[in-house]
């Protein structure tokens, strides 16, 4: 793991460039389970953003509905945030973005709100490629309703009620890659350190970013036979590949030059270090993502790590051709074409 | 005996959709409008691309009715799929034009009308042999007969047909020259047998021909939208295609080649308009536009807006439902489903546009009180007005006009505060609070907008008495709306007079000419155009200085009605319903026929 | 002054939910009632899973009153973070009991109440050592130390007990033990300090304790639903969970092992509504269950299920809106949504139950109602009477009750006629039309379905008079539904009253005991519960009876008002509003004020 | 091509082994465009329920909106069909199917149906893996409301008004394959004899039978720059193999049972054989399917053929353990538990 920790070592008051402590990047206390994945996804992010460095205020937090679409309120209290409806986030967070594309977007959803009622909207946004940070805190089932399955939860799985699944499952990360997301990851809320260093990837990433974390429910869906419980996750997890993010700002150290490291630079300047790579995948090439993923599901092995990842990826606005001026701060001036152009106007249905 | 009129009688095309000709027969209803006759035009087509029967039919009136009249009194009949029902459907003392390549059969034997025979295809095939060229001219030939029949010069519509082509000329050639084998074979075989005719007049003024889609659509870029989500379905998609056309015109930066705004055709309506929210949000000026199917799609999507106080603009292009129902049909019917749309104690600000100038108007001031009122506010347009040309009052903009972006604070105006801020919270009792974009200040003003309950405080509660406070001020909220929005325009024929009508939308044409009619016989009916929803206490008070008043409108229930009267504020008996839906726009004379009756009916009664 | 009372109190309990309290505080509840005390038990719970406060109310009523009362006798307090709040909210006189084991603080010196003291935390641990059980036993042992103090018999209890572990006896052993650590301290340290007690009484009968949602799914169970499209949402989905326990219990063939049933957990709620859709098309009885949300994303279907007239039933739990407002809070509030969904002229028909039996009834009765009128018929329940216990009258099924299917055409039935069939064809005059269900018949009575407009023979047509008339049928259908749904009920307290109430739903019980104490003090108020839309004409027959007429209801917006207003056959000012929406049931209390307000502030208007 | 061919052969009158001439499988006259592929495709189902001897009142016909949603009118006129709202035919059809299992079901949709509105209910349909066969006429575009790109318009491909489509395309085929359809084929409208015989394998099929089939709008998408255009489909084409169909009750003839071809059993009996398999692909493995297409796409070929079927799918109703025999068909017999057992369940609850 790479990611900066600053020279500071007074846990409580450490501040970063900013001179943010970490406490100025938490929300609300959790109304979780104690012992929710949620809460630890919520507590990486805390992270993630504090060591980046990030402005609270220019990051937004966006969510559908469930115990997931819960936590913005726990994490970035001073980062304004939208709660919407379930399985709509996507829609929302893209009308954000384009309404302002100078903040940075972190999209939080569950499997349920995801997979089922807004498997359309996550295909879309996907296929837009909107700048965003997308993650589905996925355990496999409904967790605010009381544990039904939700679409995700593995065919065969057992979950607490006892009956195993009875449909395949979908495989979020699969649909991603195949829909146009320039940047899929998998992590595992048991699984910090991992899930930090995609987190970060993630955010230096510009287009859509994609990060399933599976995040076991311990309320409704962790007993051994679910594959979302973390016993199972633990005892099932595959990296793909190991890999380092290097954010911009840091020298690029000696160890990272090496040969057996594949250096894949992100559009904030970040490098990602892919090493030990598995058979040869490329990580850069669909195909080859999407049948690693395939082989691991054959194998009955959750595939954790960057999983695909274009680094040339263009995001909405630079396909739509839209001002770098973000739409949201343009006045009369920029916006009416006037009372001049309106007499041309009525002249040409006369 | 031959109907004989200038400037006052209606035409009708019948064709073959996709066969080019709504191109030619909108030619001659311009050529009449730019001869300064006012004109109505409107198209019945059907919900297919290609092959199917439709119809074009102009209202010409000098005295400036624009709504549908009713009945046909020339015809120009080149689609022999509906040619019997053509023919029936003349005017008695009428005039039929017909393609005679085909002789029309025996059994045509009305005595009544006028046969005017033209062999379209004949002419056209003799003169042209490019077969996609020949389609096309047959539809021009007829023009040229018909200019002839209607005594307009051939030059003007000429120079119509030039106008036309500016940039493609050389298609201009050959146009002209169909039409002159048309005017010439009309004039050397029909001459004087027509008692129909044009004739140039002022009466147009000023006015421009324009489609309220159009209109909608430029009113939303003058008033400065930035962020559109939508998906395409009729009547509605050009509201978004002219935004966007000109958009590509106006609002791109010389410089840079970048757009200063965004359309994002999305995978269905509830993205749409999920779009828009997200933008309204974050402080973008934002629209959607959609019709039946897509309105009902939005249904959550509103109540979320209403609930946590989201500015958008909705365009509600009406169209003939329920469920698909007449996708290329005009009606009113989606009153309540707007007003009342979405579960629980929701409601939403409606606007009711008569025509394309209206459009315009309403849906820049749509933004403004979106942004005033921070609530979705919808536009209540329909296919008759959205697709159909109109002629109405050419479009202004005051150029010193500023947006209204209602209540929102600036990171100055959030170092400025005294006290803690809250995003609900009321703070000078008009129900409306201020708000904040993300990424105003870096430790202000920060919240999480949600469609669960919040207290003034945008925190997260189920306590009771934050909710119901909340909900209180929504409603007055609601009371705020009320002076805000548009006043009704009421017109007293008969100052006293207990008779009285109440029409809103696309309905205005047909019921002032009506009420023209009735005054004429000397049934005076006093009136009164309805613009906005909420009602304001001058619409009660309008109603209840009448004994009766006709609300006239074209959908089944009456909705309308059903809303005038869910405010508890009317007598029974005192609002009588004048509804027309079968998918065509209302008539002066259908509401003439009802108000009449009703009125017999009245005084029998009270014998 | 100590509130004495015997079988007529209200005891509160509030703790942290996901703590395994709830089991325990019903386990006390249902003693009560088998006990043969009536009650009314009332779950406060938030919209999360566990950690948060959550309240437990249980109204005692002798004289058999099974509204929320309002106001809280004797509380259990054992969650901390709400400690002062419950200490605060005990009625003078009443009685406040903790868990001693944390010294009360200084601050807390109400001398108008009892405090009891019983250190349940240091009695459980002293006697239990796996941390898991403590948790769950220290519940236990305030439910012996309330029955103590309530003169409960301490085996009656112990019967309960051993009647819930049934299928686990060695769980009983210890929560027994528990049960009587926390009697006998009670008895030792609290003898004679409480007022309030039980008595045992023959006042509950026959009736049973239930809540709404198992009522619904046991009704669609007897009326032979076979298709289920749902998807999970609070309040609702214990309904469709219900049917489907029951259903494995009853409805699997013994031989095959195989369903007579199939319930599919959608993707959403559009795809519910569409399953159910498509099975009632294929002639299965099919039902779907939703609550707010899913509601409004339910519109654009039934629409289509209005138009192409299919038989679905809906069972709408409502809860507390708009959007996704406070989901485990009650309210009345998608009345208008409900009739009016989806744009056009859609109209759909509601039933209203009271109490869990009529969840059970009507639920059954709504199938019938849908085959028979080939229409949605949406069950209007809500959160309050679906999620809570109720003590109702016990379920009842007529043996020889046939399902009325509504009108099918067999392929015998094809055979045999002599006129072409047609799908939209009204034979007999009340609006509805034969149907078949697909595969009937090799060559006779297929057709294509579809939300476009069509004509009798379910052939697709724009032709405006084909539409005109299908549109007239459906109105003529709605009139068929008003003489086929339940009536309402009518109590007249005074004959020649001028004054009267309406209510309908869960509003029942309290409205009936206020006006029963209004009665008392010689107000007399007759009354109308109403149970179903389309309004009868004695609904409007009752409320022109009577000079002024509460509504009371729900919801913010008068929804029930404003429906009723929507027929226009009300003069201004006879409706008055009593309304009550924080999301808590209405109450007696809350009721008798705004009515008492209301009457003074008429008076002194007469005056 | 070897679907059967009844010995008769006066073209008007032949009959098939029910005694029905083809008229007797047509629908009303189409209003679609002259030359419209979705015409096509209505054609090949006429042709393939007549040759198989489908009683035309067991097939049930289902559709959305949109051009392509309109055909079921204009095919079968002796079966009954649900022409739904706009991108719900996939629940329509769940429902009408559990219903009556008997019955066979045919859903046609388009590309705006399936791949934008429609495309949650298709994801889920598939996981379900409802026993239909799901048709889509994929032009593109959304052919009935005017031409405007649709989600499977080729990034980069040029439509009529000039400007190329700038977001990924979704290609259902992949998406029905990790899904978890058990059958999934692709055709193009312009190849009757491929259409005709992977339509009769997707009816002989059990569980959801997903064909794709590329149908040109000759309105507003059918310029050379489209890849949706006949020029542009002719020219890219490639088969992922050949293949036969053989009905259950043809005898197999000798040439089939050499080794070049793999022999895969349908559920009715029927047989597949596929033969000149590229590079060993094996259709019956998902992974192996899937990385054929995401090929086929790096190279700008459109993959057509069965692209994977699994012999061994289990339909909705297997999987859930309905009765065998129609629920519609239950009376109050089977259906209502009677009032004994009430005044039990009456007991349970005091
Ligand atoms: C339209 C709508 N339907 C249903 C619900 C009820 N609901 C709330 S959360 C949820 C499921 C959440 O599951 P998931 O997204 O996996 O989140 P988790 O709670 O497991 O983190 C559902 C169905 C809703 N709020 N809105
Ligand atoms: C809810 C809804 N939104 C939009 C429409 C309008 N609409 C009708 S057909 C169609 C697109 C059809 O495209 P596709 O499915 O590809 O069919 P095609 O016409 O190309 O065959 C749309 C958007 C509608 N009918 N309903
Ligand atoms: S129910 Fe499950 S998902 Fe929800 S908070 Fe509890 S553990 Fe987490
Ligand atoms: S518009 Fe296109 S898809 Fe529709 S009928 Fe015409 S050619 Fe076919
Ligand atoms: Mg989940
Ligand atoms: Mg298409």
């Amino acid at each position: 793991m790479s990611y900066v920790r600053s020279a500071i070592r007074h846990p409580d008051a450490e501040k970063n460039a900013l001179g943010y402590t970490r406490k100025e990047y938490e929300g609300a206390i959790s109304s979780l389970c104690a012992g929710c994945g949620h809460d630890s996804i919520s507590s990486a992010i805390i992270t993630v953003c504090f060591e980046m460095d990030l402005e609270p205020h220019r990051i937004v937090k966006l969510s559908g509905i469930g115990c997931s679409s819960k936590t913005p309120a726990y994490f970035l209290g001073k980062s304004h945030g939208f709660n919407s409806v379930h399985g709509r986030m996507p829609s929302v967070a893209t009308g954000a973005n384009m309404a302002n594309r100078d903040l940075i977007y972190i999209g939080v959803s569950g499997d349920g709100d995801t997979a089922s009622i807004g498997i359309g909207q996550f295909a879309h946004v996907v296929r837009r490629n909107l700048n965003m940070v997308y993650i589905v805190m996925n355990n496999g089932c409904y967790g605010l309703t009381k544990g039904q399955d939700s679409a995700t939860a593995d065919k065969g799985s057992k979950t607490k009620k006892g009956s195993p699944v009875v449909l395949e499952s979908i495989d979020l990360c699969e649909m991603a890659i195949q829909g146009g997301a320039g940047f899929v990851a998998r992590g595992f809320s048991g699984d910090k350190k991992q899930m930090i260093m995609m987190l970060k990837a993630a955010i230096s990433h510009t287009g859509l970013a994609f990060v399933d974390i599976v995040s076991p429910c311990v309320s409704f869906n962790n007993v051994p036979s679910s594959t979302k419980s973390y016993t199972w996750v633990r005892e099932h997890m595959e990296a793909s590949h190991t890999f380092d993010f290097i954010p911009y700002c840091q020298e690029i150290s000696t160890d990272y030059t090496n040969g057996k490291t594949t250096p894949i630079t992100l559009h904030d300047g970040s490098t990602i270090k892919i090493c030990k790579v598995k058979n040869g995948t490329d990580i850069t090439r669909r195909s080859s993502a999407i049948a690693e993923l395939e082989k691991a599901k054959e194998q009955q092995h959750i595939l954790t790590g960057v999983l695909y990842l274009d680094p040339d990826s263009k995001d909405t606005h630079e396909v739509l051709g839209t001002s770098a001026i973000p739409l949201n701060s343009m006045t009369e001036k920029e916006l009416c074409p006037g009372n001049e152009l309106l007499a041309k106007v009525n002249d040409s249905f006369r | 005996m031959k109907i004989r009129r200038v400037n006052d009688f209606v035409i009708r095309f019948a064709n073959v959709n996709g066969s080019g000709s709504a191109s030619a027969n909108d030619l001659l209803a311009k050529t009449i409008f730019r001869l300064g006759v006012p004109i109505n035009p409107y198209n019945i087509f059907p919900s297919n691309i290609q092959g199917l029967p439709t119809w074009f039919e102009v209202r010409i009136s000098e005295k400036g009715y624009l709504g549908r009249r009713g009945g046909v009194d020339f015809i120009v009949a080149v689609n022999g799929q509906t040619l019997r029902q053509d023919y029936d459907m003349v005017q008695p003392g009428g005039y039929f034009l017909y393609d005679s390549t085909r002789k029309l059969p025996d059994e045509y034997r009305r005595e009544d009308i006028t046969v005017i025979d033209i062999p379209l295809t004949r002419l056209c095939n003799e003169e042209f042999s490019d077969p996609r060229l020949q389609q096309l001219l047959k539809n021009i030939i007829y023009i040229g007969a018909v200019s002839a029949l209607l005594d307009i010069p051939l030059d003007t519509v000429s120079q119509a047909i030039l106008k036309q082509f500016k940039k493609k000329p050389k298609l201009a050639k050959p146009n002209i020259q169909a039409l002159k084998i048309g005017f010439d074979y009309a004039c050397a075989h029909h001459s004087n047998s027509c008692g129909l005719s044009i004739r140039s007049s002022t009466a147009v003024g000023d006015r421009i021909l324009m489609d309220g889609n159009t209109a909608a659509g430029l009113g939303a870029l003058y008033a400065g939208a930035t962020v559109v989500g939508w998906y395409p379905i009729t009547p509605s998609t050009s509201v978004i295609e002219t935004f966007e056309r000109f958009a590509n015109l106006y609002r791109v930066d010389k410089e840079s080649g970048k757009k200063n705004f965004t359309v994002i055709q999305a995978e269905d309506e509830l993205a749409a308009i999920g779009i828009a929210i997200g933008a309204g949000w974050s402080g973008a000026r934002a629209f959607t536009a959609t019709s039946g199917p897509g309105l009902s799609l939005m249904t959550e999507f509103l109540g979320l807006a209403y609930f946590a106080e989201i500015p958008i603009v909705l365009v509600n292009v009406q169209r003939c439902g329920p469920s698909t129902g007449m996708p290329t049909r005009t009606q009113q019917a989606d009153i309540l489903a707007s007003a009342y749309s979405s579960h629980g104690d929701t409601r939403n600000v409606l606007l009711f546009p008569r025509d394309p100038h209206e459009c315009f108007q309403m849906t820049a001031d749509a933004f403004d009180l979106a942004d005033r009122l921070q609530t979705p506010v919808i536009v209540m347009s329909d296919l008759d007005l959205g697709m159909n040309n109109h002629l109405c009052e050419a479009l202004h903009w005051d150029d010193k006009r500023k947006y209204d972006r209602g209540k929102v604070m600036s990171a100055e105006d959030l170092e400025a505060l005294t006290e803690p801020w809250g995003r609900y919270l009321d703070v000078d009792g008009d129900g409306i609070c201020y708000r904040t974009y993300p990424g105003t200040h870096p430790d202000k003003g920060a919240y999480v907008t949600r469609g669960t309950s919040h207290n003034e405080y945008a925190a997260y509660t189920e306590e009771n008495q934050a909710y119901e406070r909340g909900m209180k001020r929504l409603m007055g909220k609601w009371n705020t709306a009320r002076c805000l929005v548009p006043r009704p325009e009421i017109t007293i024929r008969k100052k006293g007079s207990k008779i009285a009508a109440l029409y809103f939308g696309t309905t205005t044409d047909a019921a002032r000419e009506a009420l023209d009619q009735l005054e004429s016989s000397s049934i005076f009916i006093n009136e009164m155009r309805i613009r906005a929803y909420p009602f304001q206490k001058e619409v009660f008070d309008f109603i209840n200085q009448h004994d009766i008043v006709f609300v006239i409108e074209q959908n089944r229930d009456s909705q309308m009605k059903i809303l005038l009267s869910g405010g508890c504020r009317v007598s029974p008996g005192r609002l009588i319903a004048v509804t027309h839906f079968n998918g065509l726009p209302i008539t002066a004379i259908i509401i003439r026929n009802q108000i009449h009756t009703a009125l017999l009916n009245r005084k029998l009664k009270q014998q």
